[in-house]
């Protein structure tokens, strides 16, 4: 995988000391690999397909073809409950930033992928859980409506464990607010993707993620409302392995397709061209 | 057990003293009256002590009193209702009630999720948590007011979604997502009230309004306070400290301009007068949807995004440039 | 039940004798009724509260308040695939015609309910079992233009066998037909309500029946696509008695409401001002 | 059993026989070109007597051929396809294929049922019976094609939609009325191919269309001739008469024009040579899209209300008068 330019500036250090690690060991299969073999291989476990969960960066720059313009990178987290469990909010915030190499948990921005106009948001699942706090919703809001006025398609990558609490009510607003945004975006007739990784649950399941005119997801990516522990501790069992799989949810009729990664950027590209000669003749 | 229920036993003790002693007094010839009007002043006091101001945590619980009024006894009291039924697909939830009603002389939607008022009503209604079905009803009943022109009223009363099997099985987030999807773009008036325990998406769904209401003593959550301390505690002992943490007091929110307007209660919780809080709750909601319908749905439409699309503005300078990278 | 004056008029020979029949027998509890009670009593037993099929013109009687104009009733029925089975299609008609005392299987027209103005067309089972063919179609289609035109709400009885197959493809077709119109007079805001009575099934079922605003249903009418010895001929084995009747439907979530025929007026009388309501709040 | 394919049998065996004598006309001295001409000659004959008029009953059987392409055959052969998937609540219905498409270069939305080509596809795919969740998939694509101004092209071969208990419970009705709801709405050009069996409502949800085309040994019913002459004549075994009194054969719906193009199948049927079928099946739909295309999404639907209105005008004089009565 070539890393543009400006990705190593977004990066930060961290990533870079993730990087440098040789090798990473595949959380299914138990299989030990070069970090760079992986990153070749779209972090992808060479051995068992494994689907590694991807930082924001990475995954940009594994789609879009050169410059990317970021939106709302400067919209900064802020504590409105002035939060404190174990530690304080801000506290946690710092830390995700050093970790995770990234200033929240979704990176929004205009490209190109293979040559089709795309407004592009990433959430990252290594930025506090990819909750959903107020900047990610304002930033995806934010992309929408940027979407809205180029008219071009959105496509939108989730990683989600739900709402994040530390934001309140503010956090669960942002459910309102990016399907206001949604819904505008989609009236004008514009055509949206959403991109369902592992996991992708509460908050942003239950918004954006199932609001899309198709919905792709990640092999054996895990999609739901409800936590699997909330169930099993409602229904005291255990579930089966393949519940709130991707591969699930395609049986259940829930989701359009799962494609694999190396696949990925093709089917977006196939689906950008066709709402692409839609909108040519119906312009 | 609710702290609230039990609470509320040391003052019907009192009362119990006082009604024997007033039955006393009538039929012997010693005068009690002191000793009555004493004891009613210890059952104001107590009252006072124990409900005049009550802790985020005990306004949870408040919210979740088997006693408090549910959407239905709100729904029987309009001037007419006429329910509607099921998700025209597969099953008709009965933790959603909605349908056609008269209120205040016009014809609104209303639809309330509604909980048990007993064990038996509580199994039918799954204990107020809504499945993809009931979401789908709520869905297909906002549709239908928006295409008739008819204002949307909605009660709120829920833990939160229904985390079964079956409800993931039928896609609980696309059934919630959908009603969000079309309370955004309706073309009529939204009044949503808050009238016992909102909590997190499942109670959003019948949650995008113009105005929104709470009464004093509901809370309304992104989270359950235990969840939320199982969770950021690791240790549910904690749900006490999340209640004052997640700011979810009908004075917080309203303060934060998440909702609108507040019904105040009677001392010592809705249940305690509950026609006097049905009665005021209606009036309220009267009040909002006459001054809403003022507007055009066009306006409706852009002043509802517009309020949404403010939240969550606090705190940052939200500067809205685009820089390219490099 | 008064009778209006207009009534006798269009009811024929035929009705008058059942009327002249002293007494009829509930095909649910075996009770001997006399006629005259039973049309009292808006067709149901006294006894059991079976709802009996009512005739088009002794429901519009029940419902409307003075006159009633009818629409398409000179639309009559043709022959265009020239059928024969054991008779011929013409001749099948014109039996009905005597026997049903109408002149085909809906009866359309204005009238007012309770002081609301509303668009009424009603199924007749006794017509060829409520089968749609052309004319059905034509003079359904024919009220929803009128009830379009005039702003006014729009209520249908069902009462049907399905499509009917002496006029082959145009009865399918009729579908079509019904649909567009009703796609046309809701797209404008209008009030679509539908009252499904024993039995609603097939074409009539699968198109106009399902797609109004509000769906009642009378108690115990039998509802469903596939008739019931079609499903117990695939499926090899007896169906419960309870499947495909207004109350199984009702719990199933695909209907609105199950309404006794006593309630019937006062039902759709509010449900008309609630409709009416929102109409002038929108003018 | 199939009375076409029972037919095939003799011209399979002599067919077998030519090229039994080709083979050993090359490894022998004796020259049979005579009794191979004789031969072909006489394949040609009983192929033309077989196959050259086939009365409505035999249609049927055509189209019910086990070998004729299906709807996959002909999606195969698009410049590329991208399936979706779901009905978004419930289940993915194998009896329904559809998808993003490119065809003649341009974008649209297919959509077809999908029969199995041997025994194990037709128990996945239910023998091309559509459950309601597979009408509610393709209600949804249509909704979607509409919005993003994709074409709407789709494949129909039916028996009808599926009959089971599960269908009935996840209401049928609706599902196949909410897709001629959405069809009869939809702003962009809807091309309807029957490929094998239409029959009855099942198909129509797949045929409310600007432009209908059917195979010429294609058919298109009201109701199954088996069900027909069953109900009817009260007798099974009139099936044959009931086939030639619905009048479904491709020449007459287009003579009542209910159908706007017959596309000519070679002599045996589609089968017999599949590929010059689908890429002649595929050219007239291309065409017919590329015509559609010239027209505003108004004027589209326009046209296509105008044709269904008029479809049942015929024979009588459609006065409109409206007559009080008394
Ligand atoms: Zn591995
Ligand atoms: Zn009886």
């Amino acid at each position: 995988m070539p890393m543009p330019e400006w990705l190593r500036i977004r990066r930060g250090k961290n990533a870079e000391q993730r990087d440098a690690a040789l090798w990473s060991k595949c959380p299914k299969c138990g299989e030990v690999l070069y970090r760079r073999d992986l990153a070749t291989n779209l972090f992808v476990c060479t051995k068992c397909a494994h689907h590694f969960r991807m930082s924001a960066y990475d995954r940009i720059s594994m789609l879009i073809d050169g410059d990317f313009t970021e939106i709302g990178s400067d919209v900064a987290t802020g504590d409105p409950l002035g939060w404190v469990d174990k530690k304080t909010y801000p506290v946690k915030i710092a830390a995700d930033r050093e970790k995770a190499g990234i200033n929240e948990g979704v990176v929004c921005g205009i490209g190109a992928i293979d040559g089709c106009d795309v407004a592009l948001g990433v959430m990252d699942f290594h930025f506090r859980g990819g909750t959903m706090g107020t900047v990610v919703g304002e930033r995806i809001t934010m992309l929408l409506e940027e979407a809205r006025k180029r008219g071009i398609p959105c496509v939108l990558f989730t990683a989600s464990g739900g709402a994040r609490m530390e934001e309140g009510m503010f956090a669960l607003m942002q459910m309102a607010k990016t399907t206001a945004a949604v819904a505008r975006f989609m009236q004008d007739g514009n055509f949206f993707v959403t991109v369902l990784t592992d996991p992708t649950t509460g908050g942003v399941s239950a918004s954006f993620a199932f609001e899309s005119d198709v919905i792709i997801a990640e092999p054996k990516a895990m999609i739901g409302f409800a936590g699997r522990r909330v169930i099993e501790q409602t229904i005291r069992q255990k579930l089966p392995d393949q519940f709130q799989t991707a591969e699930f949810l395609l049986e259940k009729g829930h989701i359009d397709m799962v494609v694999e990664r190396h696949e990925l950027k093709a089917t977006l590209t196939r689906l950008l061209r066709y709402a692409a000669d839609g909108k040519r003749a119906r312009a | 057990m609710n702290p609230i229920v039990e609470r509320e036993k040391g003052l019907l003790e009192v009362a119990r003293r006082i009604d024997d002693l007033r039955a006393a007094n009538a039929n012997q010839p010693v005068d009690m009256s002191a000793e009555i009007a004493a004891l009613e002043q210890k059952y104001e006091e107590l009252q006072r002590e124990l409900f005049g101001s009550l802790t985020p945590y005990e306004k949870i619980h408040m919210a979740r009193h088997p006693e408090r009024p549910t959407a239905l006894d709100y729904i029987s009291q309009v001037e007419s209702f006429d329910e509607l039924h099921g998700d025209r697909h597969f099953r008709d939830d009965p933790a959603v009630v909605g349908g056609f009603a008269t209120l205040g002389g016009r014809a609104v939607m209303l639809i309330g999720q509604q909980r048990g008022r007993d064990t038996k009503e509580n199994i039918k209604r799954n204990f107020g948590m809504v499945t993809p079905e009931g979401y789908r009803k709520v869905k297909r009943l906002a549709h239908t007011a928006s295409r008739l022109g008819l204002p949307i009223v909605t009660f709120i009363d829920t833990k939160g979604a229904d985390p079964g099997i079956s409800s993931e099985e039928h896609a609980q987030s696309e059934a919630i997502a959908m009603c969000l999807y079309e309370f955004v773009q309706a073309r009529v008036p939204i009044v949503a009230t808050v009238i016992g325990e909102g909590g997190s998406g499942g109670a959003l769904a019948l949650g995008i309004a113009d105005h929104v209401i709470m009464l004093e003593h509901s809370v309304y959550s992104v989270a359950s306070a235990e969840g939320c301390a199982a969770i950021l505690w690791s240790d549910a002992s904690k749900a006490e400290e999340a209640a004052t943490r997640l700011k979810l007091t009908a004075a917080d929110l309203q303060r934060f301009g998440i909702i609108d307007e507040i019904v105040p209660e009677p001392l010592g919780g809705a249940h305690r007068e509950p026609s006097t809080v049905v009665t005021r709750v209606l009036e309220s909601v009267r009040r909002a949807v006459q001054k809403l319908s003022a507007m055009t749905p066009e306006a409706l439409l852009e002043e509802r995004y517009r309020k949404y699309r403010r939240i969550g503005a606090w705190g940052t300078e939200r500067r809205e440039t685009i820089g390219t990278i490099p």
